[in-house]
This record gives C-alpha cells, structure tokens and sequence, in this order.
C-alpha cells in the first residue's frame, strides 16, 4: 500500500509523542561528533570493515556496507558533506550479523569514516576515500 | 567479490575515471538474460557496426542495481503505478484494469515495438500518447503531464512486460516520414554548444566527457532511474536535458519532434533488448 | 512528502529455526536535506526519515539514525535471526511525524 | 540574470558589428586565415594565470573534453586531444582561432566556438533552456580567450 498523509497521521500519534529534536541540534564536526560517540576513547584500527566504491559515479546514490562483528552500534560519517553525519546501525538481539548497506550522498570527494561501539565498550575505526566524479555538461 | 574485482581492476587502469566493465553480462533476479551487445540493423549501415545498451557503460555499482529489481529503486514506483492501474479515475467509472485486465497480459511486447504507427490517430505515437488517449478519450480522465511521475511510472509498469524482448519498431511504412525527420533531428547540432547526439553518442560513446563515460545514447532502458535526479524519466525528459546541455532549447515533451526522435533513437537499438526500468547515472 | 510514501521490503517467506536471513528495504522519500535552496533561493526546508527500525515478534533487530546524508529513497540491507514463526515490523519515522509501517510473516518449519 | 542580458544586447546595439569602443574585436568581425587569428581579439596581452579558471567548468569547461596536466582538475576528458605541449605545436595565432571558432580550422570538429553570437539552431540562454531576448553573448569573452591562449602558449613540450 502507499501511505497518504491522513493514514500515516494515526500511526505517527504515538511517536509523535516522543518524538524529539534531532540529535545534533547545531551543525558538529567530524570530531567532535567521533569524541561524542566514543567519550574520546582510543580506537583500534582492526574489528571493522567498511566498504566503499573507490570512484562513485554519481555523488547521490553510493553505496556502502559497514560490519562489525560483535558491535552494538557503529557510526557513520562523511568528513567532506556539509553535515558529516551520515547514519548510526544500532544493532539488537536478533542481528545475525553486525553489519549492514545502505545508500548515502557525498557532496565531493572525501574520506568516510565508520566507528564501532564494540560489546567490551571499546572502539574501532575504519576509513575510506571515495572520488566523486564531475559530470562532462556544463548545465 | 564484486567489490574486489573492482579495486584490482581500479588498481590497473588507474586513468579510466569511472570503470564500467564492459565485458559484464546483464542478468536480472539471477534468471532474465538481456542482450546487451548486438549487431547494428541494417539501416546503421556505415554509422555503427554494434549497438551496445547503456547499462555496459555504467559503473559496477550502479550496474548492480539493476541486476535485481530490489536493488533497482526504479521498482518500487512500479509497484506505485500497479495500484494506479487498478484505480477508478474520470468520469466514466474505469481504471485502466476495467478494459486491460492484468498488464502482463495485455501490456506484454507493447514496449518493444513502441513509438508506432497508430493508424486510428494516423501518427506515430510512443506509449505516453496512448496513455493519454485512454485517459481522455475512454476513461473521461485528465490527461497527465508528459513530464510528470505518474506518466513515467506508468510507462514504466508497461514496459515492464516487455522487459526482456527484443526492440523491434518499424521505421517503414507510414512510419518511414517521421523516422527519415527523427534521423534529422537526430544528426542536427543544437545550441550554443552547437552539439548533435551523434557528437557525443556515435562518435564518442566509449569516451569520457569529463568523468560521465558516453554511452550509445540507447532508449532501451527507458524509463530509467537516474541517479542524478532518483527519480524514473521517460525518454522525452532525457532528450530535453540533453538539449538544454547544448545551451540549446528543447522541443517539447510529448510533441511531434521528440516523438520523431524516440522513434528514431529507438530504431537504433532494433536488436538489443528492453531493459526499462534501468538504472543510470 | 508525507504523501506517495511506498515501501518495499523483501523478506524469505520461509527459514528454519535460528536461520539468519537477509532483509532488504525500500522506501520511496524525497529525503530533503534542508541544504538544498528553490529557484527562489530559499531554503528548502529538510524533510527526511530520521530512523528506522526491525523487529521480529517483540525484539529489536536494527534501529538506525538516518541523516540527511542518506539517498532519496533510502534502502538498507542486514541479517536478522529468525528464532520462531512470526513477524517482521518495520517503521520508518518521517520528520514530520509521521511513521510508515510494514510487517511481514516468516514461516518456521 | 535580466540585467546583464540587457546591457549586452544595449552594447551590442550601439556597436553594431564593429568593433568595440575598447578595441576589442567584436565576434562577428574576427579574422580567420586558414583558421588561425593572427591579431589580438583586445589588444590587451592575455594573462596565462587566468587560464587555469577559465579552462574549468564555470568557464569554458575546456576541461570536460581535453587532458590538461598543468591544471589540477580532476577526471579530465577525452574527447579532445590533450593540451600538454599545445604550445610547442600550435602557434599563437592559431590557438587563438581554434579557441576563438574550431570550424574554421577543422570543419567538422565537436568542439564549440568560443567566440561566436549568430548562426545557431535553437540557442538557449545558458543551461536555461529559454530563447534569448536579445543577442547572445560569446561563450568566453575576447579577453577570456586572449588569457586562456597565453596559458596555453605555456603549455610546451
């Protein structure tokens, strides 16, 4: 089915309720968004994967896959987009896997970063570049 | 794996910006092969010897996409268009179901000979026109906007059903005018940048123009899900972007020129397969 | 653009008990990243999902924090331990309010 | 956007085809021999440290086309020929006509031209997609085309 304003209203009730203001309230770094997440606690350069196109043909739709086995969240973000965060995979129970993919926006050319909150409470980071190709016409 | 082979191969061909593997074969849901390279109809004579779909020419990545129609994010406006289908709309009580009944039937093979001859309105019409036809003139409906998503959607959904079949329009006949002035259209170079299709999609596909890598300019596809606008786009929306890139002003959607021209570019790819909805850049 | 909002969700119909099952979504979202400007030069105001979230008969698989960094249309893909026979639910919490819902059944057997 | 477009079409008016009160060598009175232009389009020398910008996709996007090592820009194309060494091979006289209108070197060439207003099928304004209201201006300006040509002058083997 396709949802219209009117049907999605009644199921929006409750959250409405709680729902909140967004995370980030003013526009954080890279940083301090990585020094939020971990409560500047070192990070380990193994136990995360993230897996990005080297060239992405169009900034709009690339796509990523993170994993991290054993982890309760990981943390993405794009250092180069006029707002790095990019999405946080809060894992429950019935994951069979820490990891997943998505789509996500790259303004330009920029390093990715993923950060893992492990099951021990350390963390882990991984790093990628992704070109962001320039198209040929000029409009 | 995919991911790995790329990084080898980026790793050898570092000057190709973006890398399309050109020797990939287009399976779809793991069991729909499409024919993505076939010899040029006879009438290409001395102007292309293979015709090749766009989807070689895209990236792995956005390759993939198209390899399952859940990954193709194209599907789920199909999916949108089925219940417009199925849905009363105009004065005359009808949805399109009340007189084509389920579209894998009724719709099968009308893409692959599309834009035809339609000796009732005695022109060539693409599926868009018809789609208006029966709007007005059967289900006392409003006709829908050639650039609008309800038209792409739907003219996606019909293409659907024929996606897998060989492109096979008629450019003889009393087509043979409108094709000979599509021809026309087609080797004409528009705007300020004073740029044909055939600039860039006969004699250059293969090519880079900057980081986009030129493709043969094949509609097969359409409607395509362009990653730059995340949206399906009919063929007419396409042809007007490209012109307006030529610093130059479009025809208009849904008319006579463009209808010429689809027929054809769509002419051009008699022998490749429909592919719509595709996924391109 | 609470309105037209599709989602798609692919799910096996069948596994066995304790099997890890791949799930993909989709669903159709502007995804307005409140950084875009109209022709006018104002401002688009940012209208996206903000999260979403699996469960399966009570239990939490993923719940994710999206951000205007997100395609159009977001999608996602991952793993979920299909312990029983039940159901999938999945939402998507708009930032208007509202939140799409879609279920669906797996068989155990 | 409006105002610009008529100064233009105002300036062009007064000037008709002749050159222009500065000097400048108005498009439609450029001379081509065997395609090269031997005078400057100014008479301003041209200053290669502008080249850089106008090669890039604000300016003539030359870049989209044609590999050039000496500029930084990233995923050059290559439906041109590179322009390392252009201006080893190329006389001055002859970059400027090539940059100034390709055709008249090389008939058939894809390459647009760069100063030209008249002779177009359908013209837009810019990537508008509208009809202009008055005369169209050159891609690149006179003095664009004098930098971009002293820079590629630097360009040697």
């Amino acid at each position: 089915m396709t949802f219209t304003r009117r049907e999605t209203l009644a199921l929006g009730l409750g959250a409405a309720a709680l729902s909140v203001l967004p995370i980030h309230a003013r526009a954080a770094t890279w940083d301090e968004l990585i020094a939020e997440f971990t409560g500047g606690a070192a990070m380990a350069d193994t136990g995360i994967t993230l897996t990005a196109p080297e060239i992405a043909e169009n900034g709009n739709t690339v796509p990523i896959d993170v994993a991290a086995p054993g982890a309760t969240a990981i943390m993405v973000l794009a250092t180069g987009n006029p707002t790095p965060p990019v999405a946080t995979f809060n894992f429950g129970p019935l994951a069979a896997s820490q990891a997943a993919s998505t789509r996500i926006r790259l303004a330009k050319t920029q390093d990715l970063i993923a950060i893992a909150k492990l099951a021990d409470g350390s963390f882990a980071k991984a790093q990628a570049t992704v070109k962001v190709t320039i198209g040929g016409c000029g409009g | 794996m995919k991911r790995l082979h790329m990084a080898l191969l980026a790793a050898l061909v570092s000057a190709s910006p973006v890398l399309a593997d050109e020797e990939a074969e287009l399976v779809i849901n793991g069991d729909l092969h499409i024919v993505t390279r076939a010899p040029a109809a006879p009438h290409l004579e001395g102007h292309l010897d293979e015709v090749i779909s766009g989807w070689v020419f895209r990236s792995d990545e956005t390759q993939a996409l198209q390899m399952d129609d859940f990954d193709n994010p194209g599907m789920v406006f199909v999916d949108r268009a089925m219940e417009v289908w199925n849905t009363v709309d105009g004065s005359e009580g009808k949805s399109c179901a009340s007189c084509h009944n389920d579209p894998a039937e009724s719709m099968k093979g009308i893409r692959a000979v599309y834009p035809k001859w339609v000796e009732s309105a005695k022109e060539v019409r693409g599926i868009p026109a018809q789609v208006n036809d029966c709007r007005e003139n059967r289900m006392g409906a409003k006709p829908w906007k050639y650039e609008g998503n309800e038209m792409a959607e739907m003219e996606a959904l019909i293409t659907l059903q024929s996606r897998g079949m060989t492109v096979d329009v008629a450019i003889d006949g009393p087509a043979q005018s409108t094709w000979e002035r599509g021809k026309e259209i087609y080797y004409t170079r528009y705007g300020q940048l004073e740029l044909s299709c055939a600039n860039c999609h006969e004699n250059n596909f293969g090519n880079m123009i900057r980081a986009d890598h030129l493709s043969q300019g094949q509609i097969n596809g359409f409607p395509a899900y362009r990653l730059k606008n995340t949206k399906l786009n009919t063929v007419h929306d396409r042809f007007k972007g490209c012109v307006r890139d030529t610093r130059g002003v479009p025809f208009k959607p849904g008319g006579a020129e463009f209808t010429a021209l689809e027929l054809y570019v769509a002419s051009r790819g008699n022998g490749l397969m429909i592919e719509g909805p595709s996924v391109r850049n | 653009m609470a309105s037209g909002v599709k989602p798609r969700v692919k799910v096996p119909k069948t596994a066995a008990a304790g099997e890890a099952v791949v799930i993909k979504t989709l669903i159709s979202h502007e995804m307005e990243s409140g950084q875009r400007k109209d022709k006018e030069g104002k401002v688009i105001p940012r209208s996206i999902i903000n999260r979403f979230t699996c469960d399966f008969n009570g239990q939490n698989v993923i719940d994710v924090t999206l951000e205007p960094a997100i395609s159009t249309n977001p999608y996602f893909q991952f793993e979920a331990t299909v312990p029983e026979t039940g159901e999938f639910v999945f939402t998507w919490h708009d930032d208007d309010g509202s939140v799409y819902e879609d279920k669906q059944s797996i068989t155990v057997g | 956007m409006r105002n610009p477009l008529t100064l233009a079409a105002v300036l062009a008016a007064l000037c008709g085809s002749a050159a222009l009160a500065d000097g400048t060598v108005a498009p439609g009175d450029v001379k081509y021999e065997d395609g090269a232009v031997a005078v400057s389009l100014t008479g301003t020398p041209g200053d290669p440290a502008n080249g850089p910008a106008v090669i890039d996709r604000k300016g003539g996007n030359c870049i989209a086309c044609h590999q050039i090592s000496a500029v930084n820009l990233p995923f050059p194309g290559e439906i041109g020929p590179p322009l390392d060494g252009a201006g080893s091979r190329w006389t001055e006289a002859e970059l400027r006509g090539i940059v100034a209108n390709a055709k008249m070197m090389f008939p058939d060439s894809m390459m647009p031209s760069f100063y030209k207003t008249e002779g177009y099928i359908r013209p837009g304004v810019a990537y508008t997609s509208k009809p202009p209201e008055g005369p169209l201006d050159p891609l690149l300006s006179a003095q664009q085309i004098e930098d971009v040509v002293a820079f590629l002058m630097t360009l040697k083997d």
